[in-house]
């Protein structure tokens, strides 16, 4: 038995990033001029992005991965935020100084692992992929050598990450036990009431719910997110995420055992990372790390739709649609907006990322009136104001929550989302309405960077867009049997 | 009453779980390393006794020889010496130990628990090398062809990383 | 007529682009600026009274309806009506806003553009909660109203401006957010947001909500509009809002964002859960006699202006609130026309309060002092409006005041003896106020010279001196207006409450009353 | 144009003449005030008498026209509706003719005064609201006049802006009316809860059914506590026990503002309201005992504090409270009639008297203290002989007008079963003390030895501008009691045959055994006046100084305390109560302190969230294992949930 | 013949020391060491499981397993390196600055 060409197509995206990562490798020694670098690994990301369209819905490589409109989405979403991650590097790169070829090689890499994590359906290729995304973002993380909390970050982020690894293979061992399979349409097919699954299920959710960030295994998120290079920071907090709660709707949508098993965990985890992520920015003074903590909060929110998928289900005339919609919404929404917000934070770090404190934010609304007009936007789209895209996130969620009677959740998210304004509020205040104690540093930016300003204004556009016409997204993240592998 | 094989299996095991309990008591890295090594190839007699050759031999070249190589080398290179038992963090210090027992003593009764049903595995080996290969490059070569890049990837950081500032 | 066809959006946008019309100045010509906004602003002015004559007097339902789809799933449509009730409270907006312009001429003096920006965006956002007849789009404009304001208070405001912008903010996302349950639990059940179609849902024999589930729904939706009327004990944020905002804010503050509240429980409260509104009526009401009384008297020991006028505002919702939740068609008219006499009366307030913190920078009534002296004309026109204020006859406030009290008596006359006090304590603390700042010596040095009002704010200050006496003689003007749709809200209130809707006789009658079967007589005899 | 049927035209004028005066006076001359101010008043004077004039040829039924609608909401309407009868006719020439005086004397009075024109707009503006309050035709509109005046005169008491004790006055003035004006709400609602109506005409008409019971004394029903309340309202305008309070303060506007408003009109509106709304008090006899009881207290009560002042207004101001009790004693006892009748007289000889004060302290230069004056009456004379027919006038010897008003009054009070004698009594004693109190301020001021000094102070005679209104009045209040004369030889009383339309029966019957009795208390009324006149004259007659304050004179000479109470039962405790407790503690203290409390609750746990953030990997590692745990536990829930808890069974 | 069991639950031992030893260790080389002493519980597991259901996919997993074990001991050994160059130290509790 032989992979077909159809298979070769279904995973076009994940060849031509991972062929652009070789090509870039093989480009460095000659093509020493960093925009050409950048441009062509956007170009790579936006040919891998685009490839998406010769493919056809369907399982491929023996039922290894599901091409399908969910992956079709998460595909473009990742596409988008590397794409646009990439062009925010290029500024910043130069500014650190670091090499560009290797650092757009591995995102373009890491990329591909996440693609795989979007579309896989068989948990072994889907190990694979995070691993992939996993030890390229470590790399990443660490890719300011010589700055000591980059390297610091680096180590937390692998030693914890390969841990969690374990876990998750383990759980992935036992689901094989029990099952004699790894592949999700066979697992779902065993009796749930074996206790191997259920383990193997609550390892692979321990594994997981570190990668996406849950309490409480957000623990490495701040410190990981705060010592990584800003863009990569951006990366972080929007792809890896994305695609691991791809896997995660996958594996609990296909398979009806883990649909019982985690709901009530889902329910904790969720109010548990909201409330952490929400209490912890409270008290930051550090906005890099702030929007670390804030993203552990948005993973909470996303957490309750999830909550709400189990008794969607069991909805006849709507299934669980509105709640699939309502994540995958909720991820595009939040990732753009996350990668708009980091960008900024990375301009306004100036060299050496040496101010993100809130002081040196304040009064950029006078210094730098469009950064602070667009950093206003993307706090509010956090913190879910009408006609941004953060809003129709979380109002699709509270839907979900709320159809499937999970009221209580839904008030314990709308207190989260009360202090959560309250810390992207005392930003914005601080931007317009605090004057700077002492001059500003002459090596402060002064402006956003044209590749950079480029970003913002994709990432404005889009959570205005979102936020005002979200027909067009709610189309397709509605769309009838978007996940195939799904009961 | 107690086959040879049990008797094997016991031996192997008891070594194993010395070796692990030994990496974790011992204080210099280089007597952890070896301890780790001794689990390898503890556990390498073991995928024999099941009659998995050839996870055997790998666990043994690659495992025992070139990770654990790489282990030593690094340590050596750093001059790791004792490591000094720091107690920084309080909850590692006190709750660290019971509850990472406790974890894997909940792991080990579930499975203990549960996998009575599986069915009682027969004699000899169940997995020619042939039938690996053939899986290998059929049914998973999307995997393996992934694990390529990702080897790839793994060289690509170490070069970034290890590199001296040039 | 294609105009009045997109009147309603029209006057929503209007200012949106008047403000970026703004946005292309350069904020250094602030001459432009001022006289651009202060332009737009009438304009929007003047096309608001149109509505005037496109709201036809006592027909109930909306008129100049818009509907279009917006978004695919969940259906919601921007839908978009006016009835008697909004569009007096649209035209007060776009009367309040030119004068916000005129009464911030001297006293904003940087990031000018901005804050015209502001406050023009302000404006869409108030204007579009009063005609959203969706309540997706209503919740949208809702939201979206708040950063405008918490900007307007946080940048250009004084002393604790932004504690008390910050302060403004959370307050109402917290009210707003569990609005949003309540919206979207009530999507749940009737599976639409327009709001006369779920009118219709629930008003229809066949569904029936459960009582614990309405009271529900009612809270989620009160606590919002209660935090922003302010209902006692929901109300500390806005003395903190008023006294720190700048003068165009507190104009808008007081004018409308609060009638925004009562104007939220009339138009969804009551008519979409009857029953909780009256199992609910008897807390309520006493929530608004506490915050009646309660607020004048704190009003009465204020050392500081404007936080007499702010309190002031407290205790006159509180008569809104109480006629609102009579369901008396008298008390709820007079309700309405409250909001409308006090939007103008306390919005004039802080605009005179506004003109003494532009001459000495400081509302501490102790720091005045015998001003009408220096100052005649000023002190005539802010005794002028403190009368309308305080509900003279024959001006804007009585009328208002008056009928609440009337119709609440005829259903409840504990309630309307205990909110009649307010009546003699919003004299005790205006005249006291007014004699503090106003009579005596000129005590203190600074006063002395202090000039009087000049032309810009002399036409501000007619203009609202005009509107009360106007008000207050030709009310019938407004209610003939506002009839209507009251009644219509009292129906729908009423609809499943029959057997209370047709004795309100049998309420509890005055326990000095003794003798109830010969007074009955006495009834039956006067309307025979 | 014939004015009956536009009747507004009357108020208008002065309304018009205020605004003129108030907006553009400023710039003007003060001759040009005057011809604004004296020419809308005037006119609406003659108005006035026209429209009386085609009143009364055109029959006795009441005149009633409704001009436009004010409030209408539901059932409820209000109209601008203004009605002319009898008592209405009195009520008018009486404001529109002492009111045109005043203003005339004003002109003199005020001359030399800062804000002339402010003044002239506030009078005209008060006589605007007086005369909508006596012509209106529904108790709204009348309720507009009766706040209207309150206004007027909380700004004229506080006419002199700089006097920290005039705004005080004022401010006071305005509350105290404003309280009374609560209960004067609070009637009308209970009214139109029983009516479905505020008009008169409607009101009254349903009231007069004769099905409508009597409500028999010491039951409230309805119509009783409508009319309780309603007479709040008019304790506080008439200035009546408990709220009288504020008129004496109320002296220290001008003069001519005591006079006018202080003591011929708008303190009379109460009796006016009361007299209105008869038909609603003989239904609820209760009401009109309270009526008459507190009016006969107040009667006494402000005459025994009247006996000490050695302010000359101060006298004449509790001598006006104590007429008004007169008048409402009238109205409890269902002398309507007689009420109004002694609202007239009053109305001359307190204006009379008021005027004649102000000439004095013009002639004294400001000066009010009666220790302070002495011997005038050679200095002023025509001052002096006016003050003294006022003197006469009030304390009631014929042919003067109080002797007759009063004198009815009296009667009807002696009439009047439950307890007619002792209201009575105190009518008398209250009488004598008038007189007393009047003649000690005659001696006081114009005899003995002058007590000022020569030089300070040049006494001389007013203009002719005041001492000319001053005779008018003079002659008014010694013929404005014949319209009764005839009654005294078994005549007719043509005043209360006049009122009889509006009064009809309710007026108390006289009869021919009554005939005599009157007699025989007229003389009594005489005898007591005379001696009241005569211990004046035996205290004051000769050199006196200032009495030492002890004991009970201490006590009438401080109004028994009244206003000091009332500043530590009610004004000071709320105070307190608002500052220490609802601001302090409750506002900033319990509800902001929650809401910051949360707040700072929130950072708190926040701080403890981050401070699990230690940066220590092990640490980490240790969250991963107790979330590995936690995520067991969860999952395996449903399987361990029979060991946890079924492990007793 | 040696029941899977056995070889299933020294795999749990096994990890749960790995698990202790990863909280346990201060010394970042030896808990890196932790994690793949968890790895090979893993593949025990996958072994003794692939045995038990006569499906030879679970050894295939193991290499897998080897497979990314090298390459993160690679990737993860730089990552030492590093840290080893800017700290000073292998002590992983002295690796603290990002903290709060």
């Amino acid at each position: 038995m032989t992979p077909t060409a159809a298979d070769m197509v279904r995973v076009l995206p994940e060849i031509i990033w991972c062929g652009f990562g070789v090509l870039l490798m093989l480009l460095q020694p000659f093509l020493k001029n960093r925009q050409g670098l950048t441009l062509f690994a956007m170009v790579g990301a936006a040919a891998g992005t685009l490839a998406t369209y010769f493919g056809q819905m369907g399982s491929g490589f023996f039922g290894l991965i599901q091409f399908d409109t969910y992956s079709l989405f998460f595909h473009w979403l990742l596409g988008l935020v590397v794409f646009l991650v990439i062009l925010a590097s290029d500024s910043y790169l130069e500014r650190e100084n670091l090499a560009p070829a290797e650092f757009y090689a591995l995102i373009l890499f890491a990329t591909a692992g996440m693609g795989v994590l979007a579309s896989a359906q068989e948990l072994l290729t889907a190990f694979i992929g995070l691993e992939m995304s996993s030890i390229s973002s470590y790399v990443l993380a660490g890719y300011r050598r010589d700055a000591v909390k980059s390297s610091e970050s680096a180590v937390k982020y692998f030693l914890l990450g390969s841990f969690a690894t374990a876990f998750f293979l383990y759980g992935i061992a036992l689901v094989y036990g029990a099952s004699g399979s790894t592949n999700l349409m066979q697992i779902a097919s065993t009796d749930p009431s074996s206790t191997l699954l259920r383990l193997g299920l609550t390892l692979i959710l321990v594994g997981l719910g570190f990668k996406v960030a849950l309490a409480p295994f957000q623990v490495w998120t701040p410190d990981v997110y705060e010592g990584a290079p800003t863009p990569v920071t951006a990366l972080f907090a929007a792809g890896p995420k994305a695609a691991t709660f791809a896997l995660l709707l996958r594996i609990f949508t296909t398979i009806h055992a883990a649909t019982d098993f985690w709901f009530w965990a889902f329910w904790i985890l969720a109010v548990a990372t909201m409330s952490v992520g929400n209490l912890g920015a409270l008290v930051q003074t550090n906005v890099k790390r702030m929007l670390a903590y804030s993203s552990i909060a948005h993973a909470g929110y996303t957490l309750v739709a999830f909550a709400a998928v189990t008794t969607m289900k069991l909805d006849p005339e709507t299934g669980a649609a509105p709640a699939y919609a309502a994540v995958l919404f909720y991820l595009l929404g939040y990732s753009l907006v996350k990668v708009g917000a980091f960008t900024i934070v990375s301009e306004i770090g100036g060299k050496g990322e040496s101010y993100q404190t809130l002081d040196d934010f304040a009064g950029l609304g006078t210094r730098q009136p469009f950064a602070a007009a667009a950093m206003s936007l993307f706090l509010l789209s956090l913190l879910g104001m009408p006609i941004t895209a953060g809003f129709f996130g979380k109002f699709y969620v509270f839907k979900a929550a709320i159809n499937s009677k999970l009221i209580w959740l839904a008030v314990l998210m709308t207190i989260n989302s009360t202090i959560g304004a309250y810390y992207y509020l005392r930003l914005i205040v601080v931007m317009y309405m605090r004057e700077r104690t002492g001059d500003v540093p002459a090596e402060a930016a002064t402006s956003l960077s044209p590749t950079a300003a480029m970003v913002v204004v994709v990432a404005v556009l889009a959570t205005l867009y979102l936020g005002l016409l979200p027909n067009h997204v709610l189309g397709i993240v509605l769309s009838q049997n978007l996940i195939l592998s799904a009961r | 009453m107690i086959s040879g094989v049990l008797v094997i299996f016991f031996v192997l095991a008891a070594l194993a779980v010395l070796g692990a309990v030994s990496l974790i008591l011992q204080s210099h890295p280089i007597h952890s390393a070896l301890s780790l090594i001794l689990v390898m190839v503890s556990l390498a007699g073991l995928y024999l006794l099941m009659g998995a050759e050839f996870i055997a031999a790998v666990q043994i070249i690659v495992y025992g020889g070139a990770v654990m190589v790489l282990f030593i080398f690094v340590i050596m290179l750093l001059n790791a010496g004792v490591e000094e038992r720091t107690n920084f963090s309080k909850l590692a210090t006190f709750g660290g130990v019971p509850l990472a027992l406790a974890l894997g003593g909940i792991i080990a009764a579930a499975i203990a628990r549960s996998s009575g049903h599986l069915p009682v595995p027969t004699e000899g080996a169940i997995s020619s090398t042939r039938k690996l290969s053939m899986l290998l490059f059929s049914e998973f070569v999307y995997p393996f062809e992934l694990t390529s890049f990702l080897i790839l990837v793994a060289i690509l950081g170490a070069i970034v990383l290890a590199q001296r500032e040039n | 007529m294609e105009l009045s066809g997109h009147l309603l959006s029209i006057l929503i946008f209007f200012p949106a682009f008047g403000a970026l019309a703004l946005l292309l100045l350069r904020s250094e010509d602030e001459y432009w600026i001022r006289r651009l906004t202060f332009v737009v602003s009438v304009v929007e002015f003047l096309f608001s009274l149109i509505l005037l004559r496109a709201v036809a007097i006592g027909a109930p339902g909306y008129a100049l309806t818009e509907y279009k789809a917006w978004i695919s799933s969940p259906p919601i449509n921007y839908h978009l009506g006016v009835d008697g009730i909004s569009m007096f409270l649209v035209i007060l907006t776009t009367l309040l806003t030119p004068i916000c312009v005129l009464a911030s001429w001297k006293g904003v003096d940087h990031r000018i553009k901005e804050f015209h920006v502001m406050l023009l965006m302000l404006e869409v956002g108030i204007i579009g909660v009063f005609l959203a007849l969706d309540l997706f789009v209503f919740f949208l404009f809702w939201e979206v109203m708040l950063i405008p304001m918490a900007f307007l208070i946080g940048i250009w405001g004084h002393g604790r401006r932004i504690y008390a912008a910050v302060k403004f903010f959370i307050y109402t996302m917290f009210g707003s957010a569990f609005m949003l349950v309540g919206i979207l639990w009530l999507y749940n059940l009737t599976g639409t947001f327009d709001l006369p179609a779920i009118q219709l849902t629930l008003q229809s024999a066949a569904y029936h909500l459960a009582p614990r589930t309405e009271m529900l729904l009612f809270l989620s939706f009160f606590i919002a509009f209660a935090i922003k009327v302010p209902l006692f004990p929901f109300h500390t944020w806005l003395p903190d809002a008023h006294v720190e905002a700048p003068t165009a804010g507190s104009i808008i503050l007081a004018g409308v964002l609060l009638k925004m509240g009562t104007y939220g429980m009339i138009r969804f409260c009551l008519p979409l859960f009857p029953e909780a509104s009256h199992r609910a009526a008897p807390y309520v009401a006493v929530l608004a006699l506490i915050g009646i009384i309660y607020g004048a008297l704190v009003a009465l020991v204020q050392p500081n202006l404007k936080k007499v006028v702010a309190y002031s505002s407290v205790s006159h919702l509180g008569f809104v609130v109480l006629g609102i939740f009579t369901f008396h068609t008298i008390s709820m008219q007079g309700a309405v026309y409250q909001m409308l006499a006090h939007g103008v009366s306390t919005g004039a307030l802080f605009f005179l309060v506004g003109m003494l913190y532009d001459r000495r920078h400081t509302f501490e009534i102790s720091e005045y002092g015998g001003l009408a002296v220096p100052m005649p004309k000023f002190a005539a026109f802010f005794l002028f409006i403190s009368l309308s204020s305080m509900g003279l006859p024959m001006l804007n406030g009585f009328v208002g005041e008056y009928l609440i009290l009337l119709g609440t008596y005829q259903v409840h006359w504990g309630w309307a003896s205990w909110a009649a006090t307010g009546v003699i304590l919003s004299a005790c603390y205006l005249l006291w106020a007014y004699q503090r700042v106003f009579f005596g010596d000129v005590t203190n040095e600074k006063n002395r010279d202090i000039s009087d009002i000049d032309a810009r704010e002399q036409w501000g200050l007619v203009v609202f001196a005009v509107i009360a006496l106007w008000m207050g003689i030709a009310s019938p003007y407004f209610t003939r207006r506002i009839a209507a749709p009251v009644n219509a809200v009292i129906e729908q209130t009423k609809s499943r409450y029959a057997e209370e809707a047709s004795k309100p006789a049998a309420l509890p009658q005055p326990a000095a009353m003794a003798g109830e079967a010969q007074q009955d007589s006495l009834r039956r005899t006067v309307s025979r | 144009m014939p004015i009956l049927e536009n009747l507004w035209i009357i108020p208008l004028l002065p309304l018009l003449g205020s605004a003129i005066n108030g907006l553009f006076g400023a710039k003007w001359s003060k001759a040009v005030v005057n011809s604004v101010a004296l020419g809308s008043t005037g006119v609406s004077f003659l108005c006035a008498l026209e429209a009386v004039r085609e009143f009364l040829t055109g029959g006795s039924q009441p005149f009633r026209k409704e001009f436009f609608d004010w409030i209408v909401a539901g059932n409820f309407r209000a109209g601008f509706d203004l009605q002319l009868d009898q008592l209405t006719v009195v009520m008018l020439l009486v404001v529109t003719g002492v009111g045109f005086l005043i203003h005339i004397y004003s002109t003199g009075y005020m001359a030399h005064e800062e804000g002339y024109y402010r003044f002239f707009s506030y009078l005209n503006l008060f006589m605007f609201f007086m005369l909508i309050l006596i012509l209106a035709a529904n108790y709204v509109l009348l309720f507009v006049g009766w706040e209207g005046v309150g206004l007027c005169s909380y700004l004229l008491i506080g006419f002199y802006l700089v006097k920290k004790s005039a705004a005080d006055a004022g401010k006071k003035a305005f509350i105290v009316n404003r309280i009374g004006d609560f209960g004067f709400m609070l009637g009308m609602f209970l009214l139109f809860r029983t009516f479905h109506s505020l008009d008169f005409a409607t009101v009254f008409a349903a009231a007069a059914k004769p099905e409508v019971a009597v409500e028999p004394l010491g039951q409230f029903g309805v119509l009783t506590v409508a009319c309780l309340l309603l007479f709040v309202g008019a304790t506080g305008k008439s200035a009546q026990l408990p709220l009288y309070v504020w008129l004496p303060d109320a002296m220290e506007g001008p003069t001519p503002v005591s006079a006018l408003i202080h003591a011929a009109t708008m303190v009379t509106a109460g009796v006016y309201m009361v007299a209105r709304s008869h038909i609603l008090f003989t239904h609820a006899p209760t009401a009109m005992y309270v009526v008459a009881i507190v009016g006969c207290a107040t009667a006494f009560f402000a005459a025994t504090i009247g006996l000490v002042q050695s302010d000359i207004k101060k006298v004449l101001a509790y001598s006006t409270v104590s007429q008004l009790g007169y008048m409402f004693l009238a109205c409890g006892v269902g002398a309507f009639g007689a009420g109004i009748f002694h609202l007239m007289t009053h109305a001359f000889f307190k204006a009379l008297l008021f005027l004649s004060a102000g000439s004095v302290i013009h002639a004294m230069g400001g000066e009010q203290d009666m220790w302070k004056m002495g011997g005038l009456s050679k200095k002023i004379k025509v001052t002096y002989w006016c003050m003294l027919f006022g003197t006469i006038a009030i304390a009631g010897f014929p042919p003067f007008a109080a002797f007759f008003s009063k004198d009815s009054i009296l009667f009807a009070a002696y009439n009047s079963e439950n307890g007619g004698k002792v209201l009575y009594g105190l009518g008398l004693l209250a009488a004598v003390f008038t007189s007393f109190y009047m003649f000690r301020l005659i001696w006081l001021t114009f005899y003995g030895e002058q007590r000022y000094d020569e030089h300070k102070v040049h006494v001389h005679e007013s203009p002719g501008t005041m001492t000319g209104p001053l005779m008018i009045l003079a002659f008014l209040s010694l013929t404005g009691g014949w319209f009764a004369l005839p009654a005294l030889f078994g005549g007719k009383d043509y005043f209360a045959e006049f009122l009889s339309p509006v009064f009809g029966a309710a007026e108390a019957g006289g009869g021919e055994a009554a005939q005599s009795l009157e007699h025989i208390l007229s003389v009594v009324a005489v005898v007591a006046a005379t001696a009241g006149l005569l211990v004046a004259w035996r205290m004051y007659s000769k050199k006196v100084e200032r009495g030492t304050s002890e004991g009970l004179h201490k006590l009438l000479y401080n109004k028994y305390y009244v206003d000091e109470i009332y500043a530590a039962t009610v004004v000071r405790p709320l105070m307190w109560l608002s500052t220490n407790v609802f601001w302090k503690v409750v506002d900033a203290g319990m509800i902001d302190g929650a809401v910051n409390g949360v707040a700072d609750g929130a950072a708190a746990v926040g701080d403890k969230v981050r401070h699990t953030q230690s940066g220590n990997t092990r640490s980490y590692a240790v969250w991963v294992v107790v979330g590995a745990l936690v995520v067991l536990g969860i999952v395996f829930w449903p399987i361990l949930q029979p060991v946890v808890f079924g492990g007793g069974r | 013949m040696v029941p899977t069991n056995y070889y299933l639950i020294l795999s749990a031992i096994l990890f749960g020391l790995g698990v202790l030893a990863f909280v346990f260790k201060r010394n970042i080389i030896t808990i890196f060491m932790a994690i793949e002493l968890m790895l090979n519980a893993v593949n025990l597991a996958f072994v003794a499981f692939s045995q038990a259901l006569h499906k030879p996919d679970g050894e295939v997993f193991v290499l897998f397993v080897i497979v990314v074990a090298a390459a993160e001991a690679a990737v993860g050994l730089g990552i030492i390196i590093l840290t080893a160059r800017n700290r000073r130290s292998l002590n992983v509790e002295r690796v603290d600055l990002l903290k709060l």
